[in-house]
């Protein structure tokens, strides 16, 4: 794929870090405004995409074959799966919120609601990574790669 | 009322478009469509006439009442969910393009009936 | 019974540390895999003592407040155990058989982690007392079942994989449609919670057309004959050990299970779904037979089977007395075993000479005679001969289907039982029978893993009958009937206990 | 606020029926986007701005996926053609999907009204949502506490996902003896 015109390039070089960064505040405000792992997951793989988009993925093509976005997924993935289990581990049951019980937290601040905001943390890792490999896979990879 | 039979016939559109189309990339739109559909219908239904965003604030008065929040809770994961439908779906048309080099269905056709 | 959540978590946590221990070394996929299978099968068989009575475990922690259900929780019940049971025993072998039969293939890592992930999805979709949870769960097991469809990236297994997907998508979108007007009319997720609340209200048109929406997908999931166009191509096109699960385990979680928890514990049964259970299950058993006979691809002709198959456990169901429910389930159980036994055998015949045509074999009682020996007994359990354990469930389903008033139908499923004995003939026949060709003079027997998982599995087949003795029947089979034939007082069950 | 709900779904409908019957794919795709773009302004006005963030950025990386999906191959749908069969499809199409249309209208009215929904499980949410889990968002008290099971699902279901993509976009599956 070919990059585009150097407007192009220039106003994505501007918008992307700080498309980036809105992503990072929406996963880590999840529990107290709109949005969350999810909704800023996405934001932090659009960040990518538009970067690569406007560049044009030729230059970066041995970058993205040996950087593993998969990996990324499965430890983000794995974290989520621990904060899940730690409710287990801990002789509770399943998936329970196991900081509330013991430090609550102010409620509106970010520090509060227990688990939720470092499962926030989790899901988004785990989006950006994978939406990020969805894209490469069909958009950038030929015939023969390996990711 | 009208708003919730106006779904359905997005719905039934979707529906339309994937028995009758005959294109591998129309009937990925047409799934999209009703995925669309379904996630429109939930929405509506959480929908409380008056109603609020349900995120409460510092100054929230004892007196607003909010929108019902399980359905938004519930399309999230649905949109998900039909993203990850709709990529494998996008993946597997574009191999079988590479395959049969046509994405008419009707050509697409090495197993028997 | 704290350890519930285990059946969901083990799978899924190997399933994420899979791709990245596959990258370490080529043979840990192989050995987690196979530990994680094995100590769920262990888990399910320990797990057959919580059958007898109802508990409920509270996701999160979330006690219901004032008799609302908060959080998600899971249910195990009779039916329950006996489908983890079925999924999780047959998860193992399928992934024993997989050690030497993935060789064929590559990107092991992959393969298992889909495996675990489908198996994750099955035993969600079981345990959950939850409608949205148990869709989530349809839709992994979904998921990666399309893409293992498609696991040998041939063009014909793309195209089923497509077609499944387009058909298992839209099932699913009829499943969400279903969940959402049954949200908008009881205002509750959890399926008991659901049940109490519809008891009080008289059966209105929402209730009808949520239950037409349910049926329609769930039929596509499960395959009923109406909608069971995918399912021929599906099967065939995976690799052999998820040919077993899909044919064995996956079309009855997803149709009969699912169909069962929410027409019989939650909506309640009518007569009419009972009658239209049981039409449709004689048109499947039927009609899937006939086309079955006349295929000559050897996975294809077992597909049609399954059809077939699934129509002697509907109509089973469909019957609604205590007797033809037994014999839907334990004919459920014992098709599990014989159909999973015969795509290993098929399997094993394509990994030996490359061919799944039925014409081009011939002679390979010789060359292949533990193979020969499994299918042999495999046959004469899916055509119904005793004292195989195929034998009697259907005496069983023919007994409830004379008890009912309905000979009819018993007369079907006999005329049924018959033409499978003979469709499985012509595969001794041309598969095992006849001379030895010299094209296949340089073949040998499967490797020991695979004849493994198929010995295991001819044992269960042939000792299943057993099942039936009083003692044994009242440990696993009769728990699992109760749930079914006291339907409404599974709410009951659940809140209060 | 329902005449202009009433005029995006109107729209909505629009772009469904110009992505479907378009000759040309690409712009099959950017219609299905406005009918994705329409669906998030639906969702701001039924005060679901969670929704609305969320379908905003995945209809945009849909759309891109998609496109480079497209561009990859080709764009041209070449298959329309009228005959005896299509005419029976049709047929049986649009009778049976009036019988829909007629059975949900008459089942809608059994069902509550637009802006009146069944608070039951919804309204001990509302009330105790904050002080049991802390969040102010009830809406992310209830996707990763009340029913975070769910939402471990549905992150298994975006990796499973993925691992299918990348399981099917290999270029060998059979290793040949």
């Amino acid at each position: 794929m070919k990059g585009m015109t150097l407007i192009v390039k220039c106003i994505s070089q501007l918008m992307a870090p700080s498309i980036f960064l809105l992503g990072v505040y929406v996963v880590l405000h999840g529990h107290l405004t709109p949005g969350g792992g999810f909704a800023g997951g996405v934001l932090i793989a659009g960040s990518f995409v538009l970067l690569i988009l406007a560049f044009g993925s030729d230059e970066v093509r041995s970058q993205i074959l040996n950087w593993n976005a998969t990996a990324f997924e499965s430890v983000g993935l794995f974290v989520f799966w621990f904060l899940a289990f730690w409710g287990l581990i801990r002789g509770t049951y399943y998936f329970t919120n196991v900081i509330t019980k013991v430090n609550p937290g102010l409620p509106y601040h970010l520090f509060s609601a227990g688990i939720i905001p470092l499962c926030n943390l989790a899901i988004g890792i785990e989006v950006a990574a994978a939406l990020f490999s969805i894209f490469i896979c069909l958009a950038i990879l030929k015939v023969g790669d390996r990711i | 009322m009208i708003v919730f039979v106006m779904a359905i016939v997005l719905f039934l559109i979707g529906l339309y478009g994937v028995l009758v189309k005959r294109n591998v990339f129309k009937i990925l739109i047409a799934l999209s469509i009703i995925e669309y559909s379904v996630n429109l219908l939930f929405a509506l239904i959480g929908y409380r006439r008056g109603g609020t965003v349900p995120i409460l604030t510092e100054g929230t008065k004892a007196g607003t009442f909010f929108v019902d929040p399980i359905p938004q809770a519930l399309v999230l994961t649905a949109i998900v969910i039909g993203l990850g439908t709709t990529a494998l779906l996008a993946a597997v048309a574009v191999r079988l393009y590479e395959k049969y080099d046509t994405y008419d269905v009707r050509k697409i056709r090495k197993l028997r009936g | 019974m704290n350890w519930l959540p285990l059946f969901v978590a083990v799978p899924l946590g190997i399933a994420f540390l899979t791709p990245v221990l596959a990258k370490l070394w080529k043979g840990f996929p192989d050995i987690v895999g196979n530990l994680a299978t094995g100590f769920l099968c262990l888990l399910s068989l320990w797990y057959l003592r919580f059958g007898q009575t109802t508990s409920v475990y509270y996701v999160g922690g979330w006690e219901p407040l004032n008799g609302m259900p908060l959080g998600i929780c899971m249910v195990l019940d009779g039916l329950t155990v006996l489908m983890l049971l079925v999924v999780n025993v047959i998860g193992f072998l399928s992934t024993l058989y997989s050690i030497s039969y993935m060789e064929h293939y590559t990107d092991k890592g992959k393969y298992y982690t889909l495996f675990l992930l489908m198996t994750t999805g099955l035993n969600g979709i079981v345990i959950s007392g939850d409608l949205f949870n148990i869709f989530v769960f349809f839709e992994i097991t979904a998921i990666s079942s399309y893409a293992l469809v498609a696991f040998g990236v041939e063009a014909e297994e793309l195209e089923a994989s497509f077609k499944y997907q387009v058909l298992g998508g839209l099932a699913s979108s009829f499943i969400l449609l279903g969940i959402a007007l049954f949200y908008h009319l009881t205002g509750t997720l959890n399926l008991a919670d659901a049940s109490k609340v519809l008891t009080g209200k008289s059966a209105s048109p929402v209730l009808y057309f949520i239950g037409v929406l349910f049926f329609i997908g769930f039929g596509l999931k499960g395959a009923f004959m109406p909608f069971h166009a995918w399912l021929p191509d599906a099967h065939p096109s995976a690799p052999a050990p998820i040919s077993a699960m899909l044919s064995g385990v996956m079309i009855k979680v997803l149709g009969v299970y699912a169909m069962c928890r929410v027409f019989f514990n939650v909506i309640g049964m009518t007569p009419v779904i009972l009658t239209t259970l049981m039409v449709l299950g004689t048109v499947s058993m039927v009609l899937g037979v006939f086309l079955a006979v006349g295929q000559w691809d050897l996975k294809r002709l077992l597909a049609y089977h399954s059809i077939s198959q699934m129509g002697y456990i509907v109509l089973g169901i469909g019957l609604g007395t205590p007797l033809g429910i037994l014999g839907g389930l334990f004919h459920l159980m014992n098709h599990t075993v014989f159909k999973s036994l015969l795509f290993l055998n098929a399997g094993s015949l394509e990994f030996a000479t490359g061919t799944r045509n039925l014409k081009r074999m011939g002679g390979l009682k010789d060359k292949m005679p533990i193979t020969h020996f499994t299918t042999l007994i495999a046959s004469f359990s899916i055509a119904g001969l005793p004292p195989f354990n195929g034998f009697w469930s259907k005496l069983l389903i023919v007994m409830a289907c004379i008890q009912a008033g309905h000979p009819v139908y018993a007369v079907w499923a006999i005329l049924g039982s018959l033409l499978t004995l003979a469709s499985f003939m012509k595969v001794m026949r041309y598969a095992f029978g006849g001379e030895g060709k010299t094209v296949w003079e340089h073949v040998r027997e499967v490797p020991s893993w695979m004849c493994l998982a198929m010995i295991v599995l001819v044992v269960l087949s042939t000792t299943m009958g057993l099942l039936l003795i009083p003692s044994l029947k009242a440990a696993v089979l009769d728990p699992a009937v109760r749930v079914l034939s006291d339907g409404l007082s599974y709410a009951a069950n659940v809140l209060g206990g | 606020m329902l005449t202009i709900l009433i005029l995006l779904l109107v729209l909505m409908i629009l772009g469904a029926i110009v992505a479907l019957e378009s000759k040309d794919l690409l712009s099959g795709v950017i219609s299905l986007g406005i009918c994705g773009f329409a669906l998030t302004i639906v969702f701001l006005l039924v005060q679901a701005p969670d929704l609305a963030i969320v379908q905003i950025i995945v209809e945009t990386l849909t759309l891109v996926i998609l496109i480079a999906a497209i561009l990859k191959t080709t764009h041209e749908d070449t298959t329309e053609a009228f005959g005896l069969r299509k005419l029976l499809v049709w047929g049986l199409g649009l009778v049976s999907i009036a019988v829909f249309l007629a059975v949900s209208i008459h089942v809608f009215s059994h069902l509550p009204k637009f802006g009146y929904p069944v608070l039951r499980i919804a309204q001990v949410y509302l009330d105790q949502g904050l002080p049991l889990t802390g969040a102010a968002n009830i809406v992310a008290a209830i996707i990763l506490d009340f029913r975070g099971y769910d939402t471990l699902g549905e992150a298994t279901v975006l990796f499973t996902s993925v691992a299918g993509t990348v399981a099917v976009l290999r270029h060998i599956g059979r290793k040949r003896p």
